[in-house]
């Protein structure tokens, strides 16, 4: 590969300066009888030129967002991405640097995930956020064992079924080892029951994780939940879409203690599933029990204010098997991604990215369901996506909106742990979701399509 | 000349009313919101977030990137994190449509493209692994090492047998501790040979029928090749344990030597250091995990998998393991990490990825030959891709600290190496110089460093010189943390 | 912390036998070269170009950027220039597929989108200037300057006219000249009045039946509006003369007035400058021209033409106009400059291109207020977009010079404006702020000047102080001129 | 538009400073009667995700060569363009940045600069290049402005018919209201005639001007017509492929004085034929007489090496109406693309380039000569490019192409001033460009469609 090109004249140079005859010595610290003794079975190299014309071919086999009308939802959205997202984030500068462990030669990256904290922690309602997880459905699990620590409650964690199904299958696994009870609290009716919720809740429990707006895109009573986990002192992890928050409370406003969520919406795209986002905030008071990476602000030996890695105490490299998480690489470039993108939207165009979604959602919802055979499986307020029910089955809907050039999605078949959805409902139902990039007409040409 | 004004805080630059972005108006009924939604859930106002024009959030960014190192502008040899030049070609065919903007839901037949792809990803790292069954799932190498503990722990359950143990030597990542403690494992470390080995007698003391995993990172943390890691397999598989090889430094073996020959049953690949995913100031990683086939049955779902179509014909879908631990994250996994992984694996090819690594090793032996004299490495008289050396002589002789040597070598536009760990070394210099690094920027670094340690012992502590900060108190800091402009503001 | 060493030139860096592109092998018959070619037309050996591998080259510029500054990153009020924020949305939107890949000589049944794009580009610039016909060819201003003068010159020619002098005011931009005497006209020169303005007197004594072309720059270069110039224009039309309207400044009245309606018979714009064409430090840019109906036969060929179709399809094709001149370069025109212009137009409509006029004479007249007290200017109460102070002052009192305060700005992170141009001025600085700027910067900027002024003389006569040069020898430089690598070996 | 807003209080502050009550006030320097008394008559405004999608839907209707496969030539080629030219050359400070007038805010620029002259001078085989022309075509028309600057010359300039047609027009556009002669020798072989040319050469002849390749793809007998120029005193223009010096000797090694170029295959995309690079290199003796900007070597106040604009005595900002050149503005973003290009590619890279679309182009026309109705026009040597003769006629010729996706041409018809050819010639005539990009697949494919 020519980047790597070393030329063999500064190879024997560089031999001659270590001291050995050849590159062969070098390898003689891995015994012979482990060395592969046969050339790895790899597909041939590529020239950029041949690699750019294979990867061409192999993305033109792919349906992708930009060429078609997307409807998809259920956790990943078609959200616009201002032009400025990519060119700032693409500089060398933030992309091929580090965890800035030199704070003297990171204040670019310190200071813009100082920023996003400041921001997610606005967005959130809640004082403190750290510098990204992996994404939302992690986020939720490392939620629920920060929860845990924080309460020192390992009895059981009560979790919503209107919560994102990959993220309670997240849960589920995180957890698969450990002594505490992981009860999915099936929602039937579109969303959380609070009075049978209550009846799950006792002093062992840690937490109750919800989502709101939630998986089928309806709204929760969030103030009645948190108040019952509260009773019981028990967490209220809210799971969120930061997009929402433009037009609905804010977490920390509604009781949550630890907001988390899926930051795909601020400015990542879609991009098949990742690298996203996951976003996690909290109380003050939990700060020191928080997974993942805070960035502090403090002064330089010359009194200017600068910012640095803080309470690195709560980290792997420093704390090991006590850590609050193993998290080492996480999400920073998305991080900024999400930086940049609030701070060109501010208040104003957040609130309008949110309000023109909810009321488009809302005329493709009132115009499909006046479709013969199309409803809507749930019937309480919903943001901007909801479950549509088409009686010839979701994968017809799905198959001729596509043969119009729109994709709608996914199906609840697709989650295994939706189980306590009867199957036929599972099988006629999939998620619609509108963001403010579509059109009347695009709404209009889903109706066609599925009329 | 910097551009001060211009990298104030955000919240600082902000102005009521100015906005850098402006959004179509409503083209479908308008609705009293009222009636969408319930006027309880809905806020007063949206978030007080900053108020900026395009233009300011530009000149925001753009001069902060300009306070950063990167592989970009700088040499950055970062032990343990093979910093090594991201081609760019992987980021402009990471974008293009039909990649960058698939829907994660999206149905397997309309994305064969991207799923040949990742099968072909998939085979790659099988066949450089040594290990057959593969997880692109994990978004990082700890989510990786906690996605093998979770199968192993799956594995044993699903065997009736109980082990609680999880062995690890005093030089691991932290993250190996971190993630079997986070799978609900207990901890034991080892603390090894005075020569950074692995002992394979006080390994022995620990192994029972409570042993889960061993886990071992090889190359170890001093760039040193754990030479008895067959014997060390075998003792663990003995007593009917799991070897897990660390994967961090596969950079150094590619090619040479692989860790399901050597006797690893699972392992985590670091896609985002040895395939060169850019680490983009502290991530998206990619950390994939390849197993034996007897622990193929529990990874998580979705795995890739290519259908019998009884022809010429490729098809690829979407498949669940049978005994699935399940997920450890949303959707399939850091694609676009693993393009930009699959875009280097497909331009070295076979030939290609050994020699990286064999480019690897002679980069860093030439480095460690270059300091000797200043920068002597206690262990081995060679290394793999990276060594530690250590900075004690010339602190007890001339009170250099590391830090003093890391600090000064920003002022030379180099970014420091890996300073204070591994802890088994005093005053360690974790040196990883990667492959893309010429010699004629070895040298200078060299230089450098040689320069550095005949210079005056007060301009060397109170060193960086030449940075937008030097030296952040950190203390009073940690005592009383200020981590938002909400927090500042009430200082 | 920077990195010196990534900074070389490019031979310097070179080592033999690095290389930083692959290319596939052949597929096709190898058929020897000696078959293809004649031996004696073929070179013994490739040029001597220097030998990189990718990262060093990335390395290279990246660094080299960073010594630059630019609207990205700072202040840049460089009078005439209108150094405006480029809309990175353009940068996105100009590199399409389907715009930045169509080949120039495309068939126009396969390429609608584009030329609709590029009609309606003429639409909007035939309003904006008043004038109907429209050439999108010319690659820069001055370029549009001479492409109007040879359709000036073909005009008269074909009235069987000899008109053979071009008139213009002292204060003209040397493009003016420049064009007038590459298009083979006389070049007379007005000196004009005290006040900055045209001197009608002076110009009627130059008026006669050899009167080929007027060119004035309205605003002029003072910043401030011809206030006679529709008597201006009447006297050049009575001698049979033609009105040049140096259209650089029209970033101060699209909207507000039109060059075809204060007797303008045609003009060029620069799109890099008022229709934020980003300078591409110092290029590309776009230079269309807007002439009279009794012009329109003589522009350049091709231009767009919308056909009749009959019905309510669109289409649209090349054409050659009648009497065209010819060309005045290869292919259409600096297409992807146009895209971004035609982006930048449809962005802000109609009330925001005169919105965009508005604010960036607010904006400089806000600066002048500021800079009144320590840097008056001598023409005008106010100003349109840009406005022209002098040094005189400081000069006189103090010995500090318009150079001293530019070159000390660049500490404070700051580009200068224009200095000693117009030199009409003495110690002339001219300031463009633009409207992209806002209150904040422009506060900041003067709180810089103010402070500047009254530092240490000597601080500013070595300024500056912070920037990776200062003050390039310039004298011997040009007495003996180095101009490549190889004349510096020779040195 | 989103990024112009001031907001309202901040507009009457600066007023207020200013001493004026409104915007009104400052616009009364507009004669009223001359204000305009109506809004602008332009399309609604977009907001940027509009834009996109109106962007999107504009180019969805062009063919580019990004999906297609393109065998197009004439003077703009599909070579291939590393990725890294695109990323460098997308660095804010490089492209937002202006004329480095001052030095040391632009040391960046300047370096970069002096890189391109020592390159392209390398290229060349010459002395001295410039740092940029508008393009090829003028180009071509200033270096005969500068060859009658040089030599004092303006009786007549003689032009082979075999220069690309479009450079030749600028020429006679260029000197249309100047004594002297344009003299265009037809090359209905394909190449100049160099006996022929002699008798048309005397001792007021300025200049000649060829192309090697040439327009034709053919080679010229650039050493004999050196001789005939430099024989009567007169300076030869030679207008080159820069690529094709990957193989070819240089304009410099073959006689030449000045030689011009069209840089776009430099790392320039197609884009509808600019912004490309206009590209001049001369003789160290004819220096002062050279239009555009230089660069030159110095040092600083502190004896540190650097960079400044050299020679501006030359330009027209200093010297106006005696000036070499009215440009001012001129191509540096796309001399630095040539210049990233270039440090790529270095001598074995460029050798690669030439070498491969040279082989490419022969096969393709060895197989296109092969069928029926399908001949070349010449039969001399040529290099990437060649003129081929389609019986049923070129437009059909470019149809059936199309029709399996692929773009060959442009036609000779298109160019009015080849009309030294005969018509039915021009009909039936056209050209077809191969460069390192194309496979054998793909000429195949090309063949199969005409065949
Ligand atoms: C040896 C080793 N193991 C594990 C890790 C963890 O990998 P990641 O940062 O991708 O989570 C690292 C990286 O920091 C490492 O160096
Ligand atoms: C008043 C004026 N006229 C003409 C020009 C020439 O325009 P360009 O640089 O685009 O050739 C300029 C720009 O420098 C200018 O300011």
């Amino acid at each position: 590969m020519s980047y790597l090109f070393t030329t063999s004249d500064e190879q024997q140079q560089m031999l001659g300066r270590i001291g050995v005859d050849s590159l062969a010595t070098l390898l003689d610290q891995i015994p012979t009888q482990l060395q592969l003794d046969r050339p790895l079975r790899m597909p041939p190299a590529l020239t950029e030129l041949e690699l750019e014309r294979h990867l061409r071919e192999l993305a033109s086999r792919n349906v992708g967002a930009a060429s078609r009308v997307c409807f998809m939802g259920g956790g990943a959205y078609d959200h616009y991405i201002p032009s400025v997202v990519d060119e700032v984030t693409g500089r060398g500068e933030f992309y091929t640097a580090y965890t800035p462990y030199q704070a003297e030669a990171s204040q670019g990256t310190l200071q813009a995930f100082f920023e996003f904290q400041s921001l997610i922690a606005e967005l959130s309602g809640l004082d403190i956020a750290n510098a990204s997880l992996y994404d939302g459905g992690s986020g939720v699990a490392e939620a629920v064992l920060m929860a845990m620590r924080c309460t020192g409650r390992t009895g059981r964690v009560v979790v919503a079924g209107s919560v994102n199904p990959e993220a309670v299958q997240s849960v589920t696994t995180y957890l698969a080892d450990q002594p505490t009870e992981v009860l999915v609290l099936p929602t039937r009716h579109g969303k959380v029951g609070v009075a049978e919720l209550e009846s799950y809740i006792d002093e062992t429990t840690a937490c109750i994780v919800i989502q709101h707006p939630n998986f089928f895109g309806e709204l929760e009573d969030v103030e009645q939940i948190a108040a019952v986990a509260h009773q019981q002192g028990a967490l209220l992890i809210h799971s969120f879409d930061p997009i929402s928050v433009g037009l609905l409370k804010r977490p920390g406003e509604l009781g949550a203690d630890i907001a988390v969520a899926e930051g795909q919406a601020l400015g990542v795209p879609l991009q098949f599933g990742g690298p996203y986002l996951g976003i996690l905030a909290c109380k003050k008071e939990l700060v020191r029990k928080m997974p993942g990476r805070l960035i502090g602000q403090t002064v330089d030996r010359n009194g200017q204010r600068c910012f640095f890695l803080n309470l690195q105490a709560r980290e792997q490299h420093i704390r090991r098997a006590g850590a609050m998480s193993n998290i080492c690489t996480n999400q920073g470039l998305l991080a900024l991604r999400a930086t940049v993108y609030l701070s060109l939207l501010g208040p104003q165009g957040l609130k309008e990215v949110a309000e023109l979604s909810c009321r488009k959602a809302h005329y493709a919802a009132d115009r499909l369901k006046q479709i013969e055979g199309c409803e809507l499986l749930f019937t309480g307020p919903f943001f901007k996506e909801f479950v549509l029910k088409y009686e010839h089955g979701a994968d017809s809907a799905i198959r001729k909106a596509a043969a119009a050039g729109v994709d709608i999605g996914p199906m609840l078949s697709r989650f295994p742990n939706l189980n306590w959805l009867p199957q036929e409902v599972r099988d006629q139902c999939l998620l619609v979701a509108v963001t403010e990039s579509r059109t009347k007409d695009e709404i209009d040409r889903l109706v066609t399509a599925l009329a | 000349m910097r551009n001060r004004q211009a990298t104030q805080l955000l919240s600082e630059l902000s102005h009521a009313g100015r906005r850098g972005a402006e959004l179509p108006p409503s083209d479908v009924p308008e609705w009293p919101l009222e009636d969408l939604l319930p006027s309880e859930a809905m806020a007063a106002a949206p978030p007080r977030l900053p108020e900026l024009a395009e233009p300011d959030v530009v000149r925001h960014f753009v001069n902060l990137s300009t306070l950063n190192m990167s592989v970009d502008t700088h040499f950055y040899p970062l032990g343990s994190c093979t910093m090594k030049y991201n081609p760019k070609r992987h980021e402009r065919l990471s974008r293009l449509p039909g990649i960058v903007d698939v829907h994660p839901h999206q149905t397997a037949g309309n994305i064969q493209g991207l799923l040949e792809l990742l099968y072909e990803m998939q085979e790659m790292l099988a066949e450089i692994s040594g290990l057959p069954a593969v997880s692109l799932q994990p978004a990082a190498g700890a989510h990786g090492e906690l996605t093998a503990l979770f199968v192993a722990a799956a594995y044993f359950r699903d065997k009736g047998e109980s082990r609680t143990k999880v062995i690890f030597p005093a030089s691991a990542h932290g993250t190996n501790p971190a993630s079997a403690a986070m799978a609900g494992f207990d901890c034991v470390e080892l603390k090894g040979r005075s020569d950074g080995f692995v002992d394979i007698e006080e390994l022995k003391q620990h192994l029972d029928d409570k042993t889960a995993v061993f886990m071992v990172t090889n190359p170890n943390t001093l760039g040193l090749f754990e030479r008895e890691i067959a014997e060390i397999a075998k003792v663990v598989h003995d007593v009917g344990g799991l070897v897990y090889i660390d994967g961090a430094n596969m950079n150094a073996i590619m090619g040479i030597t692989r860790p399901g020959d050597f006797g690893g049953d699972m392992m985590h690949y670091n896609v985002h250091k040895t395939f060169t995913g850019p680490h983009g100031a502290g991530g998206p990683g990619s950390g994939p995990i390849c197993v034996r086939d007897f622990l193929a049955d529990y990874l998580p779902a979705p795995i890739v998998r290519q259908r019998d179509t009884g022809s010429d014909e490729k098809r690829f879908e979407l498949a669940t393991p049978s005994k699935t631990i399940g997920r450890v994250r949303s959707f399939f996994g850091n694609v676009g990490i693993l393009v930009r992984g699959y875009c280097y694996l497909r331009t070295l090819g076979a030939a290609g990825v050994r020699e990286a690594a064999e480019q690897a090793i002679l980069n860093a032996n030439y480095l460690k030959a270059l300091l000797a004299d200043v920068l002597p490495s206690a262990h081995g008289e060679h290394c793999l891709h990276e060594f530690v050396a250590s900075a004690d002589g010339l602190a007890k002789e001339r009170g250099i600290t590391a830090m003093d040597i890391a600090k000064r070598l920003l002022d030379y536009g180099f970014h420091p190496p890996t300073v204070y760990f591994p802890l088994v070394v005093p005053h360690a210099m974790m040196f990883e110089p990667t492959e893309t690094e010429s010699k004629a920027t070895l040298d200078a670094f060299s230089d450098a460093i040689h320069k550095i340690v005949t210079e005056d012992a007060d301009l060397l502590h109170t060193a960086p010189h030449s940075t937008p900060v030097s030296r952040p108190e950190e203390v009073n800091a940690t005592r009383k943390p200020v981590l938002t402009w909400a927090a500042c503001n009430k200082e």
